[in-house]
């Protein structure tokens, strides 16, 4: 019997089945990728499938922090009014001078990490469901963003912002692009080698175990909800670069976009599993389900019934995926 | 459909019997927004605000928001009538939904004005300031026709699906194609006035169809992410966009580019509104229809509306600069 | 120590005394709150998102969740709207079918959350998007038009007492007595608490759970009829938003997002809060973007006053 | 013959737990199973209450073969059980607990919680079991949730009863309450399996007992004709040295001193001490430690560690001054469930794998491996999840933990809980090692046999007070327990 064989290393295989199990969605999205490009030959052009990526930006940069929270067993559902407010900030701040560009895109990072720490302090000092606090605290977001603004997206961007983040290197692939895929590989490079990353799983794992063993576990949590905050910044002004902004509701709805896909991608509400790797991958499964229903020229309403039916598809193949071992 | 809109016109040239909301000062104004997280709206308010202070027997203007969901509207009707105002203006998330609402307010005897919406023949809507999106639909798609010499292929970018505006807007298009047999639709699609989604939306769509020789987009702000794609994808020297509206983003698109124009929707139905409502209010007899017209701007004229120096996120208007929103 | 009123509000029923308090207060400083046409207004307009919550109540007890029932409810305004087309004579057969699709379409919710295993909140997320596709496959524009007697059942009263009220009450005990009742309902809470647990004593978890999602599918229907009538005609995006809020509405009411527990009487009482407050902002004459922050503050307060208490486990 | 196994194999991922076991029982006989931590014990058991589909082999009760495809079938077929993991549901009273799933209905189909209550009532009457049947079972401590259990599975009208572990978290009158109750249904009939690590137990009330080693059965013998040494020879295929000594030679200085500035009885522990603490269940063994670690206020209590007074304000804060404390309830406080057995191990001493953040995980698995081989761990991996092992090595596992803190006080707080007779040995020896390089341990137990085994001094609690502070040659089993139970003259 296995459990007899003393503290050696995994062999091959089951390290393979191990990372099969829990990468089960980037099988998942390669399948759906080889669709794709089965159904239209758009998926196999370099400059289209750049494209996709900086379409991802906003909601993977936001779904990277959304992550986090999650590792440790809570959630942000207040990202998308933190896009919609950073949006409208950073506009607002630039007001059209290029001189303005780093104290717009810094104050607005600082907001993003502010409110996202309030939503850690109010979460850590509380035995409150994150879930609802986030979802009341994006309303309370909204609000300001409204009240702030006046309701119009008033802000004029500098010229060179939008231009510098669309550039397209080489002619294929996009700064944003290329600024969002850092982000991710850096997220998934110090998730498996910080200590504060670790400290998230074991957390999620079992919050009390952690308190026990002498974790901090207020402090990390705050830290958490903080980087959601300021990745939730950077969304929105990756939006903000990406097509511009042109109302003050830029990031409605996207919370449910980042959260299905943070879900997708293995990471639970109850903690203590996944990571930033499959969230990406799940972004991606989401965005090709949407981009390929539309290229395919299905309606409108045809659009939303295979984009249901692929959320459901996908994460039951992901499931599947998870019990072969 | 002719007929439909020619029976329109007879119906709105109706004289309305203001007797019963004739009612003296002061008056208190009730507006029941269906929405107001869009720029165009803040501005129609604006007009409002700005007319009310002009008169000096209103004394106050309560504004309620929906936020696109019908049934809270008609519990804000329901709120404003509670709060005793005199007169509901009102724009629609869905005309239809709100009718038992306004109708429990016209049987209080307070007036109820259609702002902004297409124009509607009900009974409890006591009149109408409209802009009508079927019209400004068949402009924009007659313009953009002619500027394709009659024949190509075309994609067109609507708001949220199943609002009025949408629907008026795809009818209207249909019905100008007919006398354009040589115009074939590619696809409808729904960008819910979000710059971001019609980008996203039409970057798709420039895989899907190697040849794309017009785009009818009636709404500047999604026209502007429309253009962007063609821009990113070196194709838009191919493509004929429409006219928008005077969305100043869109404007000052026309003008760096010189190619669209612009349809006009008036942010002024507002203040055309209230001074309707307000003669209800006096007595004076009105028509249940009264058309604030979309006119067509070419595009070197609509260049000279661009504000440049004003976010994209802005409409042309005449409001005097203190009551323009901030 | 605490003060008696911050106690108070995170008691038990710290909801219900919320709502007393914000009532109390409307009466006091908005002279239009307490007239009886108010007050009906709100009781009306309550009443759908009160039955809606209700049956998220049974989902989230169950330790599920039901995004799927906005769009839900606005397929079934729709479908009703336009079967009637303002007959009378259609009134007994679209209520059959609003609840047979609400009830249908929360089985097939069960039956896959059981078969496919994935958590709950993709799964009807899929299925939103599904029913809202459905929706704009059926119609992009308003139709058709409901009865009189849908109308009435949204706006009518008896004996002074608005109808849709009523029916709220009798939806509320009826489930109240399903869930404290009867064995299906000791059950939900059991799998709430336990799924495994549950297992083990016998129960059969799977079907305790399609008939939470059925119940869940059920209250569309029912708040469904309630919108449509108020609406009088079947928009399409009559639902867009309700589920959130209905859910909003249920974790305030004391129910665990968790499973196990939960109190239909808080959540009629959370919707009622949001109801109040939503009237009072308007009567006050606050402007509507504050009102939104208004709105937030109020949910983020409310669940920090109604936190639940620590829990000896030793 | 009541209950027959044959062939029995159970396949998990990775894992063979069973392996063509054969097993027989009548009825009338209470037959004990036992094996080291991991033998497949609670698997065997977990196929008979229809919680585990078996690979291949049949079951037959009553010579008749039946497929126990869900733990309702296994009920309806006459099996009851109290599992080894806790399966009450917290947020349910205890009478809901007791009839989950057999609610009683009236006549018209509505549940009847009056009916429920007295029915529950006069379960925990009969077995006199010492519980309130309307409190909510989260409040419950581990050893009333054991009793819950216990009541449940009695509440079936059944002809298997299946105990797996039933004692490990109980008092001693509540074990002899158990025992008491098992000898009764035996004498009407019903067959009891009975699983426990206790050999004391097992002696006193078993008539045969079936040994597991590694997922295969090895041998079933007449309790009367064998001997403990016997057995445990069968179960871990060699004896067990129990000749060494348990106890440290002597004690050093004072290392931590606890007072009450109220009336209370403090208490103080040497370097080297191990210092036993007794009480019965709910005595505040726990509290008291809890109190030491920062994780519950007592403004009257002043800890003073090597001569300075210190304030520990939470768990980290009190790793930080040395004082570590081992959980009682593993899966509730101690355990990361889902995460490997090296991150467990690793968790509270990750700062010292760190540098600018980042963790040195050469470091780590070097570390963890190390000190986890020390503890003669086994699993198949230190990257498995840390669920996947046995309890006994669970309870290695987070003893790892607590020594990569390099504790100068260390609480274990029932470390020896579910823990089979050679890992419960090499614990004790584990402490004793501990005690010899100078840490001062505190021992908190309730099976007196190993307090007195191993404990230098014993600490005995009564209502959350200490009541006697004697070294262990001075007392007597027989003392301890009326000072216990605060009936001490
Ligand atoms: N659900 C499961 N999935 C995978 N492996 C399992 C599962 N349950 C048990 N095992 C494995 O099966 C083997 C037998 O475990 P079992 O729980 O039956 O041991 P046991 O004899 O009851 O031990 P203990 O005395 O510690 O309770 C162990 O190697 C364990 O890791
Ligand atoms: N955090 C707490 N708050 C309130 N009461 C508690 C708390 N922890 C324990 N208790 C109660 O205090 C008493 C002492 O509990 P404690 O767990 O310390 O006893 P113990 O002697 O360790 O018993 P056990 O053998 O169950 O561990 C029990 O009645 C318990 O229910
Ligand atoms: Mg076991
Ligand atoms: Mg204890």
């Amino acid at each position: 019997m296995s459990d007899r064989t003393g503290t050696v290393a995994d062999n091959l295989q089951t390290r393979i089945w191990r990372w099969a199990s829990s990468n089960a969605i980037w099988i998942v999205l390669a399948l759906l990728f080889s669709v794709a490009a089965l159904l239209s030959d758009a998926f196999l052009r370099p400059v289209y499938i750049f494209n996709i990526v900086r379409q991802a930006a906003p909601v993977g940069v936001a779904a990277i922090g959304v992550t986090l929270v999650m590792i440790l067993g809570g959630v942000d559902l207040s990202v998308g009014a933190i896009i919609s407010l950073t949006a409208v900030l950073t506009a607002v701040l630039m007001d059209g001078q290029v001189a303005n560009i780093p104290l717009a895109v810094t104050f607005a990072l600082a907001v993003g990490a502010f409110i996202g720490g309030i939503n850690g302090v109010l979460i850590a000092y509380n035995r409150i469901s994150p879930f609802i606090l986030t979802l009341g605290m994006a309303v309370v977001i909204t609000g300001i963003t409204q009240i702030y603004s006046g309701g119009t997206a008033r802000g004029i961007v500098s010229p060179g912002f939008r231009e510098f983040f669309n550039f397209r290197i080489g002619g294929v692939v996009p700064v944003l692009a290329l600024f969002f895929l850092g982000l991710a590989l850096v997220g998934v490079r110090l998730q498996q080698t910080t200590k504060f990353c670790r400290n998230l799983y074991l957390i999620g794992s079992n919050p009390q175990a952690a308190e026990l063993s002498g974790l901090h576990v207020k402090r990390i949590t705050i830290i958490a909800y903080a980087l959601s905050g300021l990745m939730g910044a950077m969304a929105g002004i990756a939006l903000l670069a990406r097509s511009g902004v042109s109302s003050t509701f830029a990031g409605r709805g996207l919370e449910f976009d980042v959260l299905a896909a943070v879900i997708l991608g293995g990471t639970t509400f109850q903690g203590g599993r996944g990571g930033i790797g499959g969230t990406i991958a799940a972004v991606f499964v989401l965005l090709i389900a949407f981009n390929l229903v539309n290229i395919v020229g299905l309606d409108y309403n045809a659009q939303l019934i295979v984009k249901g039916a692929i959320i459901i598809i996908a994460s039951s193949a992901y499931i599947y995926f998870k019990k072969v071992r | 459909a002719d007929e439909a809109r020619v029976m329109q016109e007879k119906q709105a040239a109706e004289i309305v019997d203001t007797s019963a909301y004739k009612k003296e000062g002061p008056y208190k104004i009730g507006v029941a927004a269906g929405y107001m997280g869009n720029s165009w709206v803040v501005f129609t308010l604006q007009h409002i605000k700005y007319e009310a202070s002009l008169h000096d027997d209103i004394t106050e203007v309560l504004v309620t928001d929906a936020a696109f969901n019908p049934t809270k509207q008609v519990a804000d009707i329901e709120d404003l009538i509670s709060k005793g105002v005199d007169l509901i203006l009102y724009w629609p998330v869905d005309d239809k939904a709100i009718e038992g609402a306004l109708k429990k307010a016209t049987d209080k005897g307070i007036p109820t004005i259609n702002t902004g919406g297409g124009f509607v023949n009900s009974p409890s809507v006591t009149a109408s300031v409209f802009i009508d999106q079927w019209n400004l639909g068949e402009m924009v798609a007659r313009r953009l026709f002619q500027d394709m010499g009659g024949k190509g292929k075309i994609f067109a970018m609507l708001p949220i699906a199943g609002t009025t505006a949408a629907v008026d807007q795809l009818a209207a298009l249909k019905a100008v194609m007919e006398e354009y047999p040589d115009i074939e639709l590619l696809s409808a699609e729904y960008g819910d006035w979000n710059r971001a989604k019609a980008k996203q939306i039409t970057e798709n769509l420039l895989q899907k169809y190697p040849e794309i020789d017009g785009v009818f987009s009636p709404a500047g702000q999604m026209s502007i992410g429309v253009a962007e794609a063609f821009d990113e994808a070196g194709r838009l020297s191919e493509v004929i966009m429409s006219p928008g509206d005077e969305y100043n983003g869109w404007l000052k698109w026309v003008r760096t580019n010189n190619q669209g124009g612009a349809v006009t929707f008036p942010t002024r139905v507002g203040q055309e509104a209230l001074r309707l409502g307000m003669r209800i209010l006096r007595g004076e007899n009105v028509r249940r229809g009264q058309k604030v017209p979309s006119e067509y701007i070419s595009p070197g004229a609509a260049g000279v509306y661009a504000e440049t120096d004003r976010p994209d996120d802005w409409w042309a208007s005449e409001l005097p600069e203190a009551w323009k929103p901030q | 120590m605490r003060d008696p009123i911050t106690s108070a509000l995170s008691s038990k029923y710290g909801i219900i005394v919320l709502l007393g308090m914000t009532v109390l207060f409307a009466f006091i400083f908005v002279p239009e709150f307490g007239t009886v046409n108010n007050l009906t207004n709100i009781a009306i307009q309550s009443a759908p998102l009160a039955i809606l919550a209700i049956g998220q109540t049974v989902v989230i007890i169950a330790g599920l969740i039901d995004l799927s029932v906005g769009m839900l409810l606005g397929l079934i305004v729709v479908i009703i709207a336009d079967l009637m087309q303002g007959q009378s004579s259609m009134t007994a057969f679209a209520i059959l079918v609003a609840l047979g699709l609400g009830g249908g379409v929360g089985m097939i919710n069960g039956l896959l959350n059981n078969l496919l295993r994935i958590h709950p909140l993709i799964l009807t997320f899929g299925m939103l998007s599904i029913l809202q596709g459905l929706i704009f496959v059926y119609t992009d524009r308003s139709v058709g038009q409901v009865s009189p007697e849908f109308s009435w059942m949204a706006n009518g009263t008896i004996f002074g007492v608005p109808f849709s009220i009523i029916l709220l009450i009798f939806v509320a005990t009826f489930v109240s007595f399903l869930l404290y009742r009867t064995r299906l309902g000791a059950h939900i809470f059991a799998v709430g608490g336990g799924e495994e647990q549950a297992r083990r004593a016998g129960i059969l978890t799977g079907r305790v759970k399609v008939w939470a999602f059925i119940f869940s599918g059920l209250s569309a229907g029912v708040a469904g009829m309630l919108v449509a009538g108020r609406l009088g005609t079947g928009y399409p995006n009559a639902g867009v938003g309700y589920e959130l809020d209905a859910i909003v509405a249920v974790v305030l009411g004391g129910t665990s997002l968790a499973g196990g527990r939960g109190s239909i009487l808080g959540t009629i009482a959370a919707v009622f809060v949001l109801g109040v407050a939503s009237n009072i902002l308007n009567l006050m004459e606050i402007s509507s973007f504050v009102q939104i922050l208004v709105k937030g503050l109020i949910v983020v307060i409310a669940i920090l006053l109604n936190q639940p208490k620590r829990i000896v486990a030793s | 013959m009541l209950l027959e196994i044959k062939g029995l194999t159970k396949r998990f991922p990775g894992v063979l737990a069973l392996e063509g076991v054969d097993f027989t029982a009548e009825a009338g006989e209470v037959h004990a199973l036992v094996g080291a931590n991991g033998a497949g014990k609670s698997t065997l058991m977990n196929l008979l209450s229809g919680v585990f589909r078996p690979t291949e082999g049949e079951i037959l009760i009553d010579n008749r073969p039946v497929q126990l495809s869900s733990p309702g079938v296994a009920v309806s077929c006459g099996v009851s059980t109290v599992y080894q993991e806790f399966s009450s549901i917290p947020q349910l009273t205890v009478a809901q607990n007791i009839f989950l799933g057999r609610e009683p209905c009236g006549k018209s189909g509505i549940l009847s919680h009056k009916k429920m209550r007295s029915d529950a009532r006069a379960i925990l009457d009969k077995y006199n079991l010492d519980l309130d049947e309307t409190s909510l079972v989260e409040t419950l401590s581990v050893a009333n949730l054991q009793l819950v259990e216990i009541a449940r599975a009695l509440s079936v009208d059944s002809r298997i009863l299946i105990l797996d572990e039933p004692t490990a978290v109980l008092s001693l009158p509540e074990q002899e309450n158990l025992f008491r109750i098992i000898e009764s249904l035996k004498q009407q009939g019903m067959l009891i399996l009975y699983v426990s690590h206790r050999m004391e137990e097992i002696f006193s009330i078993s008539d045969r007992v079936t040994v597991l080693r590694d997922g295969r059965k090895i041998d079933t013998v007449q309790t009367a004709d064998i001997s403990p040494q016997d057995i445990i020879r069968m179960m871990i295929g060699h004896d067990i040295d129990q000749s060494k000594g348990l106890k440290a030679n002597s004690a050093g200085d004072t290392i931590l001193e606890v007072s009450f500035k109220d009336r209370r009885r403090g208490f103080k522990v040497l370097e080297g001490e191990i210092l036993g603490v007794a009480g019965l269940v709910g005595a505040g063994r726990t509290r008291l430690a809890r109190k030491l670690i920062g994780l519950e206020a007592d403004e009257d209590m002043d800890v003073i560690l090597h001569g300075d007074k210190i304030d520990p304000k939470s768990p980290g804060h009190a790793i930080q001054h040395g004082i570590v404390y081992l959980t009682e309830n593993r899966k509730y406080d101690g355990l990361f469930a889902n995460l490997s057995v090296l991150k467990n191990t690793t968790a509270s001493a990750l700062e010292r794998f760190s540098s600018y953040g980042f963790l040195q995980q050469k470091n780590e698995r070097q570390a963890g491996t190390e000190i986890l081989d020390r503890l003669h761990l086994v699993a198949s991996s230190v990257d498995a999840p840390i669920s996947d092992l046995s309890g006994g090595n669970q309870q290695k596992a987070i003893f790892g933990r607590a020594l990569l803190c390099n504790p100068r006080v260390l609480i274990c707080d029932e470390p020896t809980r579910g823990v089979d007779v050679g890992a419960k040995e090499e614990i004790y020896q584990l402490l004793l090692g501990l005690a010899e390089q100078g840490v001062a341990i505190i021992f908190i137990s309730s099976e007196m046999k190993e307090l007195f085994a191993a404990a230098h001094r014993l600490l005995v609690l009564h209502e959350g007070e200490i009541v006697e502070d004697l070294p262990t040659d001075q007392l007597t089993e027989e003392k301890v327990l009326q000072a216990a139970t605060g009936t001490a003259a």
